[in-house]
């Protein structure tokens, strides 16, 4: 770990077992498709066989003939606006006029077994008028492209186009004068990128349980990142007061981003409206990957220029990202993250959301920025090699700091990329020499925001002095023990002595999505006001008992304090609330901004390219990246080297095979090719700690991070091994023949 | 006099400036001077007397938490699209 | 088509009877009719591990098992690996490890890792990352997972009961 | 899950009368791997499980004293690998049942289901057909036999007609000095189908210096897996050298007509089969070497 200015803890930086993990290591754990109420009916969701099809009518007569079936549902029993249009989120979860891509969710029936439930599905007869796909994000841009929704417009700085289009909106940032800088360049670098749709491929399929009583009061058992958002979008989708939705999440097996939106929810309402029975749903495996939402593929042109001895001062990008079959790509986000690693004076950016008949786009794991990064970084490695810089140093020469114009031209705050590319050139790693024929070194750096969005907590003393602490963010990766760490070290207690619980959106205050390298952050924000105020009505209570006001009170590492008087916290506790005490509760609440600074990673790979076969050999990773301060090291570590790890499935072999039908062929693990234990080494991690002015304990988000630099860092690696260039992903086996041997 | 930073979203507004030095104590005020001199950005930046959720004001370094927040007469408004990931 | 067939197997140590129907899977006999949720369904095809079991002394996935074929099996699932309140050394190096980040991969990793132990104690991490290749994990990146196994192994060696 | 029967007949010709009974729609289970993730997929429309591991001749596995193994055709691959005389005489039989699916799969899959399941892509039939093995199949008009190479005929379907089951396979001893290996290419380092593979099987002079005879094998480049003749008798009578090694390969390369889908291009398994298929032969002369 290299660690600058970090104040002396007791409890963050080590690093305890999480309160949930006996549940978890003994099967215990109950996640969504583990919820069974008593009555339970079983539906299961019709889906459409095409990419792109009219719909003209669905007869649902034989299925609900089916003895066993309760009741069938389609897209007209959800709720309209006044025109008759439905929300995006309300037509993705079951389609309208047309099927917008193949697994489009079209109805589902409900019946006394999933067994029958299926047979039914099948026994609905949807008649479909085909229409040509479109598939590809710049033949979607194309003015003779299938339109896919016909009153959609683009939006961009000119105002709302005129005529219907697949391009969603068209997005610009200018700073400096990127034009007449790349005139003055020593160096220039350019390219066309690529990259295929991706899944998250959390390993839990999504699974909902729904059960609405005949007095409106509708409850959602599901596996989630934002139950609070799932409350507000089956409130919007279903036209039901969000008063009578209450969301208890499960535990969730992995979400990634993937599990933010609505897909089940309000379906299994619907039913269980219909039959007034709880009713369940959920996928296998390839309805998650034609069914729910991917991130989309993208196609970016950029180009970079550099000064001879090496300062970069010109970026361009052209970047078009696929939003699925409706807007909202992650371009934007793409955009802002790109170039953030840099302190390049003059960039110009235009970016497009792109309409294509495949899955909505979703957020996964710093969306929209490790497309960005595979095209920047290339770039930079390629500037590098042009000026015979060493890549390392070229990127400390030009790395963003403090007051470096960051994304959307805000001066960043404290950030700990330098460190990140100092601890790079002083690694192991680095220093070690690379031999032996078809290997070589990679290194890339990576961006993410902290996202902060709202947060709200409530910590309770037990009698025993223990306390215990409510949240409402789902558990993805042992936020219950980084938040419950953050309260023991507020309230100078031990760890143990906390114990932290995920609950329903009835029984805490609103609290955002666990996404966005958020939970740590900003519940952890909410988690340290609550023990604060926790602390502040202890000392309002104790202060008559120590015949002293509480202003006089001192609380430090655990104790009370006022003149010769002193107390510790159970000693207070049990005062307070003992058995002649009242409770004491107290919360914390915040809204903690969207973008709330960033923080920054650097990955270096050592690969090894078969000559023959073309297929890569990871031998050697290391991650690096400021964490702010690490709460628990060993949770960080993880993320660092799930995402690394992720980001090397990525680069090397996932992607969604299309057929010029727009049917997804490899919709199963076994043909989805994610990285297997004998896929990767074992990754090593180096955190550095520049701790985070806006948090009180230095906080930054390390989830997203990780994923950013794998593509480009592999790309270099591959480079170095072969000769070659790579502005494709994924670079199987397959294409690095392609692309080194010409065989095809 | 604050200085306001204008995206490439907003530069029709303000006749492609790239920046517009606008007065006032708070941001609520500066916007009222942004308006003065550009009509129509009030209704980009604010709903229900709120910031509008869709974008993200700035000054400085930090976020502003509403339309309250000090401004000083050295610092930098920043106007930015709100993050739109896949919603 | 045949009805219901009575199936008796001992599970975990426990005689079970049950009744399923031909098509029903391992996996949905023990989540459906016996309530042992331990086991997970991630893909239904045999390629993430989710659902590993120990069938007769083998590792194998129960969704590619059927239920009427296990009658006089003995079974052991993931709920059966603990001894009451005593985890056995996997469980407990897991933990200590953080080897688990959502937890969904975790019983069938635990599982497969006790097959693994049970019959190879020495297992070095190359034929670790061997048998658990058919274990998808998309958190951890399998690096603590590694560790927790060989972890384990080593406590195991040490103080051999430990494991019973 | 479609609806279907279930039965486990503890004979071979129980097992006979309920095939021939149901006719096309029923099917043989032994480990399961692939039937019963077609059927809950619809791949396979099925009304009758045939489970024939309660039966003596399909699970046995027998090394005889003439050095010729028998396989039950519902012998789980973990069994075959585990059995310390099978993998010293049968390496290039461990090569490929050591490598289907992971371990969860190993202990159920067999190398009769593997054949069965008829996939161009299998990785057992290649080895099998280098092997030179032979099947054997019971129906209802008794027993008989047919060469490896001869059993595939389209993916997914093989000789075996309603009523036939395939009982064993039978492997004949390896002869002196020689050797046999297998080796596929996959994009990961484990569970996905071949891309392509390949089995070789040569046999030396007593010198060592010459390839007396040779049997090649490649996969996944055609509709069943091809036993490519020409790239043995390149090599039959030829020395072991880079040569005769480069012309084997290219004949295997020639053989190959394979499609473009998801797993791999044409080109590149065309490639991929000569690769493989010089990587099997410079094995199975290590290995002739080395016996």
């Amino acid at each position: 770990m290299v660690t600058t200015d970090k104040p002396h803890y007791n409890v963050i930086g080590t690093r305890p077992v999480r309160p949930d993990g006996i549940d978890k290591v003994t099967g215990r754990a109950l996640y969504g498709a583990d919820i069974s109420l008593p009555g339970t009916l079983h539906a299961h969701v019709k889906r459409s066989p095409h990419a792109h099809a009219i719909i003209k009518k669905i007869d649902t007569s034989k299925a609900e003939a089916l003895p066993g079936v309760k009741a069938v549902v389609t897209g007209a029993d959800l709720p309209t606006a006044e025109d008759g249009s439905r929300a995006d989120n309300s037509t993705n979860v079951l389609a309208g006029k047309k099927a917008l891509y193949r697994g489009h969710a079209i109805a589902a029936v409900a019946a006394t077994s999933e067994h029958i439930a299926r047979q039914a599905a099948d026994l609905i007869e949807v008649e479909y008028e085909v229409l040509p796909p479109v598939l590809d994000v710049r033949d979607a841009m194309r003015d003779d492209a299938p339109i896919i929704h016909e009153a959609l417009r683009t939006t961009s700085p000119k105002g709302p186009g005129e005529k219907p289009t697949n391009v969603a909106a068209h997005i610009q940032f200018n700073f400096g004068d990127a034009e007449t800088a790349f005139a003055s360049c020593d160096a220039v670098a350019e390219g066309q990128f690529s990259t295929k749709m991706v899944h998250q491929g959390y390993i839990e399929p999504h699974a909902s349980a729904a059960m609405w009583n005949p007095d409106g009061q509708l409850t959602i058992w599901t596996s989630t990142q934002g139950s609070f958002p799932v409350r507000k979008d089956s409130s919007d989708v279903l036209g039901h007061p969000i008063s009578k939705v209450k969301v208890i999440p499960t535990e969730i097996g992995g979400g990634f981003g993937g599990k933010i939106p609505l897909y089940l929810e309000p379906v299994a309402a619907l039913l269980s409206r219909k039959t007034g029975r709880p009713v369940k749903l959920r996928m296998d495996r390839s309805d998650v990957f034609e069914g729910t939402g991917p991130t989309g593929g993208t196609s970016i042109k950029a180009k970079l220029g550099a000064t001879k001895d090496g300062k970069l001062i010109a970026g361009y990008a052209d970047m078009a990202y696929e939003g699925g079959a409706f807007p909202g790509s992650s371009v934007m986000l793409g955009a802002l993250a790109m170039f953030a690693p840099y302190d390049i004076a003059n960039v110009k950016i235009d970016g497009y959301d792109v309409v294509v008949n495949k899955p909505k786009n979703q957020d996964y794991r710093a969306p929209g920025a490790p497309a960005a990064s595979f095209a920047i970084e290339q770039l930079v490695d390629e500037l590098a090699e042009k000026l015979g810089i060493d890549p390392l140093k070229m990127r400390r020469m030009n790395s963003s700091h403090e007051g470096t114009r960051g994304p959307g031209g805000m001066p960043f705050r404290r950030i700990g990329n330098e460190e990140c590319v100092e601890a790079a050139l002083s690694s192991a790693h680095y220093n070690a020499p690379l031999e032996g024929a078809n290997r070589g070194r990679g290194v890339a750096s990576g961006f993410w925001f902290n996202v902060g969005l709202r947060s709200s907590v409530n910590v309770s003393i037990q009698p025993d002095g223990t306390v215990n602490l409510i949240e409402g963010n789902t558990d993805i990766g042992g936020t219950r023990a980084s938040l419950a760490m953050q309260l023991a070290e507020t309230l100078g207690i031990a760890y143990e002595d906390v114990k932290p619980m995920v609950v329903d959106t009835d029984s805490v205050g609103y609290n955002d999505v666990t996404a966005g390298s958020r939970t740590t952050y900003s519940t952890g924000m909410a988690t340290h006001q609550a023990g604060l105020n926790l602390v502040a009505e202890m000392k309002k209570l104790l202060a008559p008992k120590w015949q002293v006001t509480a202003e006089e009170i001192e609380f430090q590492y655990g104790t009370f304090r006022a003149g010769e008087q002193s107390g510790s916290f159970k000693d207070v506790a049990n005062q307070i609330v003992g058995p002649n005490g009242a409770g004491l509760t107290a919360s914390g609440s915040v809204n903690a901004g969207i973008i709330v600074g960033g923080a920054f990673g650097l990955h270096i790979v050592d690969v090894e390219v078969d000559p023959d076969t073309g297929k890569t050999t990871i031998l050697r990773y290391t991650a690096i990246q400021d964490a702010g301060t690490a709460i628990h090291p060993s949770y960080v570590e993880g993320q660092m080297q799930g995402g690394a790890v992720q980001g090397i499935g990525w680069a090397l072999n996932e992607e969604y095979y299309f057929d010029e039908t727009g049917r997804m062929a490899n919709s199963s693990f076994l043909d989805y090719r994610m990285p297997t234990t004998l896929d990767v080494p074992m990754i090593d991690t180096i955190i550095v700690e520049v701790p985070n002015p806006t948090h009180p304990f230095g906080v930054r988000g390390v989830g997203e991070v990780p994923i950013v630099p794998p593509l480009a860092a592999i790309a270099n690696a591959i480079y170095r091994a072969t000769g070659v260039r790579q502005r494709q992903l994924p670079m199987s086996p397959r294409r690095i023949l392609e692309t080194t041997r010409g065989i095809e | 006099m604050a200085v306001v930073r204008i995206p490439a979203l907003f530069q029709p507004l303000a006749g492609g400036a790239t920046m517009v030095r606008a007065s006032g104590a708070t941001l609520l005020d500066v916007i009222d001077d942004l308006e003065r001199q550009h009509p129509g950005f009030r209704d980009r930046l604010i709903e229900n007397g709120a910031i509008r959720s869709e974008v993200i004001i700035a000054i400085g370094s930090d976020e502003a938490a509403g339309l309250a927040a000090p401004v000083g007469e050295e610092d930098e408004v920043h106007l930015l699209p709100a993050i739109a990931g896949g919603r | 088509m045949p009805g219901r067939t009575h199936v008796a197997a001992r599970i975990n140590g426990e005689q079970t009877d049950f009744l399923c129907e031909p098509w029903q899977s391992l996996l949905e006999v023990l989540r459906d009719e016996l309530d042992l949720t331990g086991a997970k369904e991630g893909c239904n095809n045999g390629n993430c591990g989710g659902c590993n079991v120990i069938l007769n002394g083998a590792l194998v996935n129960s969704c590619c098992v059927l239920g009427v074929e296990v009658d006089g099996a003995e079974i052991l699932t993931i709920e059966g690996v603990a001894q009451g309140d005593h985890l056995h050394p996997l469980q407990r190096s897991f933990l200590e490890n953080a080897a688990l980040q959502c937890g969904i991969c975790t019983p069938g990793f635990i599982v497969a890792a006790k097959a693994l132990l049970d019959s190879e104690p020495e297992a070095d991490e190359a034929r670790i990352r061997h048998w658990l290749a058919g274990n998808l994990c998309r958190c951890t990146g399998y690096d603590k997972i590694v560790r927790a196994v060989l972890d384990a192994a080593d406590e195991m060696r040490r103080a051999p009961a430990a494991a019973t | 899950m479609q609806d279907f029967g279930y039965v486990a007949p503890t004979s071979l010709d129980d097992a006979v009368a309920v095939l021939a009974k149901h006719g096309e729609s029923a099917r043989v289970l032994a480990g399961g791997t692939d039937i019963i993730i077609q059927t809950r997929e619809g791949r396979r429309s099925v009304e009758m499980l045939v489970d024939v591991k309660s039966i003596r001749e399909t699970t046995e596995l027998t090394l005889a004293s003439d050095g010729s193994l028998r396989v039950g055709a519902a012998v789980p691959c973990a069994r075959i690998y585990s059995d310390a005389d099978i993998a010293r005489r049968f390496p290039a039989l461990i090569d490929s049942s050591a490598l289907i699916g992971g371990i969860q799969i190993q202990s159920r899959a067999s190398l009769g289901g593997n054949l069965c399941n008829s996939s161009p892509a299998a990785d057992t039939i290649p080895t099998l057909i280098a092997l030179g093995a032979v099947c054997e199949i019971a129906g209802p008009s008794g027993r008989r036999t047919i060469p490896v190479e001869e059993f595939c005929t389209a993916p997914g379907q093989n000789v075996l007609k309603p009523g036939e089951l395939l009982v064993a396979l039978n492997i004949p001893a390896p002869a002196p000095h020689s050797g046999a290996a297998f080796e596929r290419f996959i994009p990961r380092n484990e569970m996905d189908i071949a891309v392509c593979n390949a089995a070789a099987s040569v046999t030396l002079s007593d010198d060592g210096g010459t390839i007396k005879l040779a049997r090649i094998a490649v996969g996944a480049v055609a509709p069943t897996p091809l036993f490519v003749k020409a790239a043995g008798d390149a090599l039959a009578g030829k020395p072991a050298s880079d040569s005769s090694i480069d012309a084997a390969a290219q004949a295997a390369t020639d053989a190959a007509r394979p499609i473009t889908d998801m797993r791999g291009s044409a080109g590149q398994r065309k490639h991929l089969a000569g690769v493989l298929t010089r990587r099997v032969i410079n094995t199975a002369i290590a290995r002739a070497k080395g016996a």
